[in-house]
């Protein structure tokens, strides 16, 4: 097997609290993304898959430190000069955000928005950038491209916005398009749509995508490989059919249980207990022990690494309860 | 920006719909001012007749009463008021006891004194702010945001009247590089009347020894008038711009790879200039009102000067076109700010 | 809404970090220098601020520090005398016009209707008008005078406080926990007291707070024109219009000055300070 | 191209001499409208001839006959005729504009013989002729101003006009008038008499600040509002004349007791006249000022001798203040607030009286209030006590509303038949036709008015004119400050 | 007995030309005691509208709404009448439901003071009710900012319950929660409508989660009522086209990777709605008439009520309700 496009590893990103100490929002962070896969990083809200996209694109804060290796073709992305890492972004890896009202630029067209990074990257000329721009958008079935080029966002629904932002993204071909949670501003019935589109890319185009959503459902719709964060580590990774019918870490486990369609056993709505991990205190030991029905003494106290138990597929659970029943 | 410019412009019918309708709006607020300013006029105490007629004309009931009709002093309330409403239709303001001239004529001659100087002094503050914040925003919370922070926090906290007099006894007195007070040197003929600001018409007229003459005189009080504007400026500037910073399309625009000036200027500075120019707009007319410190100091004949000595001498029919005047200004200046923030904005349907 | 009013106590967290700022510090010590100085003048004053004895227009000198002015009273005297009247004058100033306009916004927030038309078309009358003119004819009607400069200044500033108070109610007021409260059978100006007031004052002192130094800055500037404070009341403003009519003896004017904009630039360090800390977001209304 | 350039501090409304009545106007209009006589340089106690040679007067002071001086033309070329006269000073008269008063009960005829004019007054008026060297009365070119809408009724409509053109016989000629900012005069090539010297007057409005630092840098040749303290630094290298000024500021103490029971007290008028401090107020106002004995400023004829000016004396004060009875008195002092003449701001000598009269234990509550409410006040002659200016005509006469019952003397509550003596003293040195009878009259009408009236002259202010060397003569009269017209390059 | 009623409500708002924006357009629905029933619906179709009209937060543009069998009055400035105080809302952002200036405590005691039985222990009734959804009394001293988003939606549901509401109306009370949190949040609700008896409108736009808690899913499309039925009648046997679309655009986390299907176009603005019927142009099956005339709402015999002019078989199982 080939080299995968993306590896990171063991990525750590800590930002300054205001007491004066820093808080490590993403810990030990091992994924790899292959050529025409959906890798999927799933995980609730705060657990620190937005802060490792904006790592990859070098969007992070100045206040920001990190550690590890993120390689993209085997180049290492964070060790870049500033000069290296503006060529990277848009043109290797673009990116596409949550929310299609705020990351379009509400006063600028669309056609300047989706051609001034093509002609910087490529150095063409406004005219070739158009024609490239309206094959994007007619790629992602924007009728009428060429007008469409003219206009405002505004003048566009939330479900016309993501296909644009996604050809947008495109525009460069680049080799990785990472996608954080592209669709959980907008209702199911356009999800549908904008899933059914990135598999269409996928086919089409052999698109390597990192999509990062809170939302098991939509992980299992389009990824091939799951991987799971809780409070800033990677808690279970595998191939998505695995991760989703026979998760191995209690937290992926009770994550599942607690939708409605209780997937993973049990009748669903089956909430964890516990609260949250708070943002600024991480419990000692595995941040899960505290709402973790199978907790040890030794996991208040030693955070569990992220072990391989089977060909592409780890967790973090020294303990391991849920063990026993997959091979039962 | 031509783009912009243009879907703009093709939406002008709505936009016109709105600007007609805001000026209908403030022909009424002018109905309101010149309202308010003569019932000032009658509450303030004494007689204009005392101000404006000598002593012993004063003493001579026939030389009172003669004035008091001359003005319209000697009718009722009401009916001077309906009067002046009257000829304010006509597009007559009335004439001014101090100067016995038209009020229309004072007006026209002394605001183009004062909007030169408010106009050269917006440029330098917008010029000056929108740098200053451009810089503190990008370089936030490190030493060049904290020294502008201080710079702007100390031009808003100078007190005009005082700066503009250090500034003469400093550049004029001490220094000699300000040529001293007035509009232009003794015997320098004034350029023909084309806008009335001597900057601009000496340039349109091609009358180079003029305009240079002219920059010399202005540059000093136009100075002293934009440090408080050019320290709002700077201050709003670099809000709007950590607001439009920290816009997720901001960050999408980095994430394709757009160098960080494209992104600064292109990218947030155009959502903050539409913040940036409503503030103007109240700045502007903030600065008209502050000219009469500026103008006192500089000997500078404009409408703060005439405003003020009107005030002094009960000039009724001077104050109420001065009221009016500004009251005008600032309601145009207002519109012309919401539409260019149309202009800007392409979301703003009016 | 602001941060602040999501969550008070991260404010007041802030404000305990962010309080030790080396500008909003420098300012609360200027202005409590001030009022130490405002409080003990006719204490540390080495000279009667009034008494004409000091030989006339002497320039700065061991004897008097500031030097004397034309009538030869002692200018240091007088300037440290000038901060009993401008500093509550200015104080007078936003707190009546703070409520009068707060009180007026509320009003206009509340009922709604032709009674918030009327008080903001009124506002934007005040806004439209030339506030310099308008001050002038109220200080003429009243008399010259630094209380009536201080009413007709309320007269021409309470829009502001107005507008925020209005503004901030009607955002509110569709709050949810707003509704609730009234769903629950508050009556809505009972909801407006115990709901609303406690978020709208945090932000209004910071208003209030901003617009000391602006407070400052006019009432000095109608005494410049010889419409606020009259001699020979040591004011600042009407110090520096003495000054100006003696241009070559810099003393006269430099150092009244100087006070003004030491007191403003404190009166602004500090309300900067603390708007950045109880209420990040104002910026956009101010 | 020889500029004059004058920097003055503007007080002016209208370019129509008949209607202009601020100092300003007399200084920048005294070059274009020449008068029918005029004083020569300083002196004012006699008219010479300009338009007209000096009147012949009648025994009874009613009746003036002027003759023309041949070859005096208007800037247009025509000749100055008996017409332009009549038309002109009755005009002044029945505009009724400030300065008409000047022309009250004076009927205006051609004389029999050619080229004569006949002015006739009701009452006897000596000061006639002083009078006519106001600009107010300066002959305008009739049949031009007929034509452009002048009329001798105040519905006249020649105002507008006259401030864009001028239409006078003088040396000069209005070119640019501006109430604001500047005004600009230009030579008269017709003039009938001496060639004009500079091709342009300039006279700029500007402050006092500004015009020290422009006559020192040879920015401007004269400069007409600095106070004595501004030209010592630079008095090297200019020429510098400070005279005490026509004008004479005074305070008065309300007599009239519905107004005030404490100013209408004797004893406490007498302690307030030795409480103030003189000298010091002099030593205040400058090089040049002078404290006047009577109020007939001092170059005026019928002054009282400078030796017999009241000086501070406390101990006299405070034993009248003793006899007075009253203790601890407070006295409101009231002023116009908002403007200053000759650089003297009221508010600073009002601080100076409150200060002194502390000394004797008599408080003075400083009231200071806008002009408009200050004057209204003072015609009212509602004041208890109050600092004003007087000035007018260089003539004794002037002085005569002093008078009890007269103008100032109603003002200061003053009613007739206050001082009858004074009264009857005031009548009697108004028609005085010798010089010598006259002066004795008007001394004695002081010493009484100093004795037994509610006033208390304080000082004459000081006029100082700065020039540069390079011009002269450099000479002031209280009419028109300056003679712009009459200056010249020095050599 | 019906506990809430609602006939024809229609809400508007002043739309840009003066025109109104007709956000709700005409809807029947009923709130029965012990039930919950659940509105449905994509984002911007009026469900908030109709839910705030409901409670007498806004004032219906027409139709009428019962409470009791008495009108609901919209708020005026004045207190809220007592028989009113029993119909209470929860609102979807557990941020801004609670005051952050005042007391847990103080906030739920409000809500104790509305209700109909004012004697007794203040304080008691307030930790009685902490603890009715599960939270510890001890925190009635506190403020909001302490408490994560699942914590404070249930102070929010607390205050709501002291007032001792026969009805609540539930605007999205779970959206802005993490799944786990939505889930006991979700139940917590519906075992206090099964365990007091009360009536709930549970305002939704995820119809996986209401499928589970709701005894009745209304169905809104742009403004208007889709279909209304028993949950699992809904969810297996849709008749109504949109209701179909909805059911199978759900993802679902089975590791199946399966896409969901997808309904053309976005949801039309309500400022112009599509003329005929609502759906029409992102309908699969849409005839002439459709575009022309808006169906009525039909009532079939077993209940369901559903506007479409052609119902989809009730026979044929839609293959999406499987589970
Ligand atoms: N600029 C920042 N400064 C300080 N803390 C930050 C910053 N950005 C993110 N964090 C914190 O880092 C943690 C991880 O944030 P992140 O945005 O990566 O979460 P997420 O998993 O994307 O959550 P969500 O689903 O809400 O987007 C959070 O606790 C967040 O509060
Ligand atoms: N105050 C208002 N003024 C004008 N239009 C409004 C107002 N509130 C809502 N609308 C419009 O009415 C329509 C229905 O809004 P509503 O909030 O009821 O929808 P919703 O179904 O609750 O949507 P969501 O799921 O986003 O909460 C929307 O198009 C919205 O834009
Ligand atoms: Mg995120
Ligand atoms: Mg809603």
């Amino acid at each position: 097997m080939s080299d995968p496009l993306l590896k990171i590893s063991d990525l750590s990103i800590s930002l300054p609290k205001s007491d004066g100490t820093r808080l490590f929002a993403v810990r030990e962070l091992n994924l790899t993304v292959r050529r025409g896969q959906i890798a999927g990083l799933a995980g609730e809200s705060g657990s620190g898959k937005s802060l490792t996209s904006m790592a990859l694109m070098g969007l992070l804060p100045d206040t920001a430190r990190v550690s590890g290796t993120v390689a993209l073709n085997g180049r290492d992305v964070l060790s870049m000069s500033r000069r290296e890492t503006t060529a990277v972004r848009g043109r290797q890896i673009a990116m596409i955000f949550q929310d299609p009202m705020t990351a379009l630029h509400p006063m600028l067209s669309i056609g300047r928005q989706m051609t001034e990074h093509y002609r910087r990257h490529f150095r063409a000329s406004q005219s070739v950038a158009n024609a490239r721009a309206e094959e994007m958008l007619d790629l992602v079935r924007i009728p009428d491209p060429r007008t469409a080029m003219k206009r405002s966002p505004h003048e566009f629904s939330g479900g016309m916005r993501q296909r644009i932002a996604i050809a947008m993204a495109l525009c460069c071909e680049p080799a990785l398009i990472i996608a954080d949670e592209p669709t959980t501003a907008l209702d199911v019935t356009v999800q549908a749509g904008i899933l059914r589109l990135f598999e269409r890319l996928r086919q089409e185009l052999d698109l390597s995508v990192l999509l990062i959503t809170h939302d098991l459902g939509v992980m299992s719709a389009v990824a091939d490989e799951v991987s799971v964060m809780y409070a800033g580590r990677i808690v279970e990774s595998g191939a998505r059919a695995d991760v989703l019918t026979r998760p191995r870490h209690p937290y992926t486990h009770g994550l599942l249980g607690a939708l409605p369609d209780g997937a993973a056993g049990g009748g669903g709505m089956q909430p964890i207990p516990g609260l949250p991990p708070s943002l600024e205190t991480h419990p000692p030991g595995c941040a899960f022990h505290p709402r973790c029905p199978f907790s040890t003494e030794t996991c208040k106290t030693t955070a569990p690494p992220l072990v391989r138990i089977g060909p592409n597929r780890r967790i973090a659970c020294t303990p391991d309860p849920l063990a026993e029943r997959e091979t039962a | 920006m031509m783009s912009t410019l243009k879907s703009g412009w093709y939406r002008l019918p709505g936009l016109l719909r709105y600007a007609l309708q805001r000026l209908a709006v403030g022909a009424l607020l002018c109905v309101g001012v010149t309202f308010i300013s003569f019932g000032l006029t009658q509450v303030v105490p004494g007689d204009p007749v005392a101000a404006n007629l000598g002593e012993r004309a004063a003493a001579d009931p026939e030389i009172v009463a003669l004035y008091r009709e001359r003005y319209g002093l000697d009718r009722s309330l009401p009916e001077q008021y309906g009067r002046y409403l009257f000829r304010l239709l006509q597009g007559d303001l009335g004439e001014s006891q101090q100067t016995h001239r038209p009020v229309a004529a004072d007006l026209a001659q002394y605001m183009s004194a004062t909007l030169e100087l408010a106009i050269v002094a917006m440029i330098l503050a917008m010029a000056a702010g929108v740098s200053l914040g451009l810089i503190a925003a990008v370089w936030r919370n490190r030493w060049p945001d904290q020294l502008i922070r201080v710079v702007s926090l100390a031009g808003v906290s100078v007190p005009t009247f005082w700066l503009a007099l250090v500034c003469l006894y400093v550049f004029f007195f001490v220094l000699n590089l300000s040529p001293g007070v007035g509009r232009l040197g003794p015997g320098t003929p004034a350029p023909p009347v084309v806008t009335g600001l001597f900057t601009l018409d000496a340039l349109l007229t091609g009358q180079w020894s003029t305009l240079r003459e002219a920059l010399a005189y202005i540059a000093l009080p136009a100075l002293v008038l934009a440090t408080y504007t050019t320290g709002i400026v700077t201050r709003f500037t670099r809000a709007a711009m950590l607001d439009a910073l920290g816009n997720e399309y901001v960050r999408a625009a980095r994430a394709k790879g757009l160098p960080a000036h494209t992104v600064i200027l292109r990218h947030a500075l155009r959502p903050a200039l539409a913040a940036i120019i409503t503030v103007s707009g109240m700045a502007f007319g903030r600065m008209l009102a502050g000219a009469v410190l500026v103008e006192s100091v500089y000997s500078w004949p404009g409408l703060g000067l005439y405003a003020y000595r009107s005030a002094l001498t009960l000039d009724l029919q001077a104050i109420m076109g001065v009221s009016l005047v500004i009251a005008v200004i600032y309601i145009l200046v207002n519109l012309a700010v919401d539409i260019l923030y149309a202009v800007i904005d392409p979301r703003i349907r009016y | 809404m602001s941060d602040a009013i999501a969550n008070p106590h991260k404010a007041g967290r802030r404000l305990r970090s962010e309080w030790m700022q080396p500008l909003g510090l420098i300012g609360a010590a200027i202005l409590i220098a001030f009022a130490v100085v405002a409080l003990l003048a006719p204490l540390i004053a080495p000279y009667d601020p009034l008494a004409q004895d000091g030989g006339r227009l002497m320039p700065p000198s061991a004897e008097h520090w500031f030097g004397t002015d034309q009538l030869g009273r002692d200018i240091f005297s007088r300037v440290l005398h000038g901060a009993r009247l401008s500093l509550p004058y200015a104080l007078q100033l936003v707190v009546m016009a703070g409520i009068l306009g707060t009180l007026l916004g509320a009003i206009a927030g509340f009922f709604g209707g032709w009674v918030d038309s009327v008080i903001m078309r009124l506002a934007d009358l005040v806004l439209a008008f030339p506030d310099i003119i308008l001050a002038m004819a109220v200080v003429a009607a009243l008399g010259p005078g630094l209380f009536n400069a201080v009413l007709a200044v309320v007269i021409v500033s309470w829009p502001i406080y107005a507008r925020v108070a209005r503004s901030m109610i009607l955002t509110l007021r569709q709050e949810p926990y707003v509704l609730s409260r009234r769903l629950l059978g508050a009556s809505s100006l009972r909801t407006l007291w115990s709901e609303v007031r406690p978020n709208i004052t945090g932000p209004l002192v910071v208003l209030v707070a901003l617009e000391y130094g602006h407070a400052v800055l006019i009432l000095s500037g109608l005494s410049f024109l010889g419409l606020g404070a009259q001699p020979p009341a040591a004011e600042w403003g009407a110090m520096v219009s003495e000054g100006a009519k003696y241009f070559d003896k810099w003393w006269m004017s430099v150092f009244p000055g100087l006070a003004i904009l030491l007191v403003v630039m404190a009166a602004n360090f500090l309300g900067d300070t603390l708007r950045d800390v109880i209420d990040p977001r104002s910026r956009k209304h101010l | 191209q020889e500029t004059l350039v004058v920097d003055a501090t503007f007080q002016l409304k209208t370019a129509d001499p008949a209607r202009a009545f601020e100092p300003t106007a007399s200084l920048v209009l005294h070059p274009v409208y020449e008068t029918l006589v005029t004083f020569d340089g300083s002196d004012v106690t006699q008219v010479v001839p300009l338009l007209a040679s000096v009147p012949e007067i009648s025994e009874d002071f009613k009746t003036f006959t002027f003759t023309l001086t041949p070859g005096a033309t208007f800037s247009d070329g025509s000749p100055v005729e008996v017409s332009d006269v009549v038309f002109s000073l009755e005009r002044a008269r029945d505009l009724k504009g400030s300065p008409s008063y000047l022309m009250n009960g004076v009927s205006v005829a051609a004389g029999e013989a050619e080229g004569t004019i006949v002015l006739t007054t009701e009452e006897p008026d000596p000061a006639l002729p002083f009078k006519l060297t106001n600009l107010a009365l300066g002959i305008l070119n009739a049949e031009v101003l007929q034509e452009n809408g002048g009329t001798a009724t105040p519905e006249d409509g020649a105002e507008t006009y006259l401030s864009g053109t001028s239409i006078g016989s003088g040396p000069y000629t209005l070119t640019k008038f501006d109430t604001s900012s500047e005004v600009i005069l230009t030579a008269n090539e017709n003039y009938w008499g001496e060639a004009p010297v500079f091709d342009r007057i300039v006279v700029r409005n500007v402050n006092s600040n500004a015009q020290q630092m422009n006559v020192a840098r040879g920015a401007s040749q004269i400069a007409l509002a600095l106070r004595p303290d501004q030209v010592t630094s630079i008095a090297d290298s200019v020429n510098v004349i400070s005279v005490p000024a026509a004008d004479m500021g005074f305070l008065f103490l309300n007599g009239n007791p519905e107004i005030s029971e404490l100013s209408t007290n004797a004893d406490l008028r007498e302690a307030i006249r030795y409480g103030i401090d003189y000298t010091g107020i002099i030593d205040f106002i400058g090089e040049g000022a002078v404290q006047p004995a009577g109020i007939i400023p001092t170059m005026i004829e019928g002054s009282l001798p400078l030796d017999g000016v009241p000086v501070q004396d406390l101990d006299r004060a405070m034993a009248a203040l003793d006899r007075s009875g009253i203790t601890d008195p407070t006295l409101t002092l009231s002023y116009a607030a908002d403007i200053a003449k000759y650089g003297i701001a009221f508010a600073d000598i009002a601080a100076k009286i409150q200060s002194d009269l502390a000394e004797i234990g008599i408080s003075v509550e400083l009231n200071p209030e806008s002009v408009q409410a200050n004057l209204d006040n003072y015609r009212g002659g509602t004041l208890e006590m109050s600092v004003q200016w007087w000035g007018g005509t260089p003539h004794p006469s002037n002085s005569l509303p002093f008078t009890s019952g007269q103008l100032v003397g109603l003002r200061a509550g003053w009613a007739e038949g206050g001082s009858p003596e004074l009264e009857e003293l005031a009548a009697k040195a108004e028609v005085a036709a010798d010089a010598e009878t006259r002066i004795a009259l008007y001394q004695e009408w002081q010493t009484v008015l100093n004795e037994v009236g509610p006033f208390i002259p304080l000082f004459q202010p000081p006029v100082t004119l700065v020039g540069s060397t390079t011009i002269e003569p450099l000479e002031y009269n209280p009419m028109w400050t300056v003679d712009l017209g009459d200056v010249r390059l020095a050599d | 007995m019906s506990l809430l009623e609602m006939r024809n409500v229609e809400v508007s708002y002043p739309g840009a030309r003066g025109l109104p924006v007709r956000a709700v357009a005409g809807i029947d629905l009923t709130i029965q005691a012990g039930r919950v029933t659940a509105l449905v619906g994509e984002s911007g179709c009026g469900k908030s509208s109709l839910g705030k009209a409901a409670v007498g937060l806004l004032a219906p543009s027409a139709g009428s709404i019962r409470f009791e069998g008495e009108p609901v009055l919209p708020l005026d400035r004045g207190a809220r009448p007592a028989r009113l105080r029993a119909l209470q809302m929860v609102f979807q952002d557990p941020y801004s439901s609670l005051n952050p200036r005042r007391r847990i405590g103080e906030q739920v005691a409000d809500g104790v003071r509305a209700g109909t039985d004012r004697g007794g222990d203040v304080d008691r009734k307030v930790a009685e009710v902490l603890e009715r959804v599960g939270l510890p009394a001890g925190i009635a001293t506190r403020y909001p900012h302490e408490f994560s988003g699942g914590q404070r939606q249930r102070i929010a549901i607390a205050r709501a319950l002291a007032a001792k509401p026969r009805c609540i109306v539930a605007d999205e009370p779970i959206s802005a929660l993490d799944a786990s949190a939505q889930a006991s949040v979700a139940r917590l609700l519906a075992d206090l409508v099964k365990d007091t008896g009360m009536g709930m409108l549970f305002i939704s736009h995820d119809l996986s989660i209401v499928r589970r808690i709701a005894d009745d899913i209304a169905v809104m499309y742009l403004g208007k009522l889709a279909e209304q039925g028993e949950p699992d009648d809904l969810w297996r046997a849709p008749r109504h086209p949109y209701t179909r679309g909805l059911v199978h655009a759900i993802p679902r986390a089975d590791g199946a990777g399966r896409l969901p299907d997808d309904l053309p176009g976005d949801v039309a603005n309500p400022a112009s709605p599509p003329s005929g019927c609502r759906f029409h142009p992102r309908c699969p099956i849409a005839q002439d008439i459709c575009t022309r005339t808006d169906p009525p709402v039909v009532t079939d015999p077993q209940g369901r009520r559903a506007a479409c002019h052609f119902p989809l078989d009730a026979a044929a199982p839609a293959d999406a309700g499987q589970v």
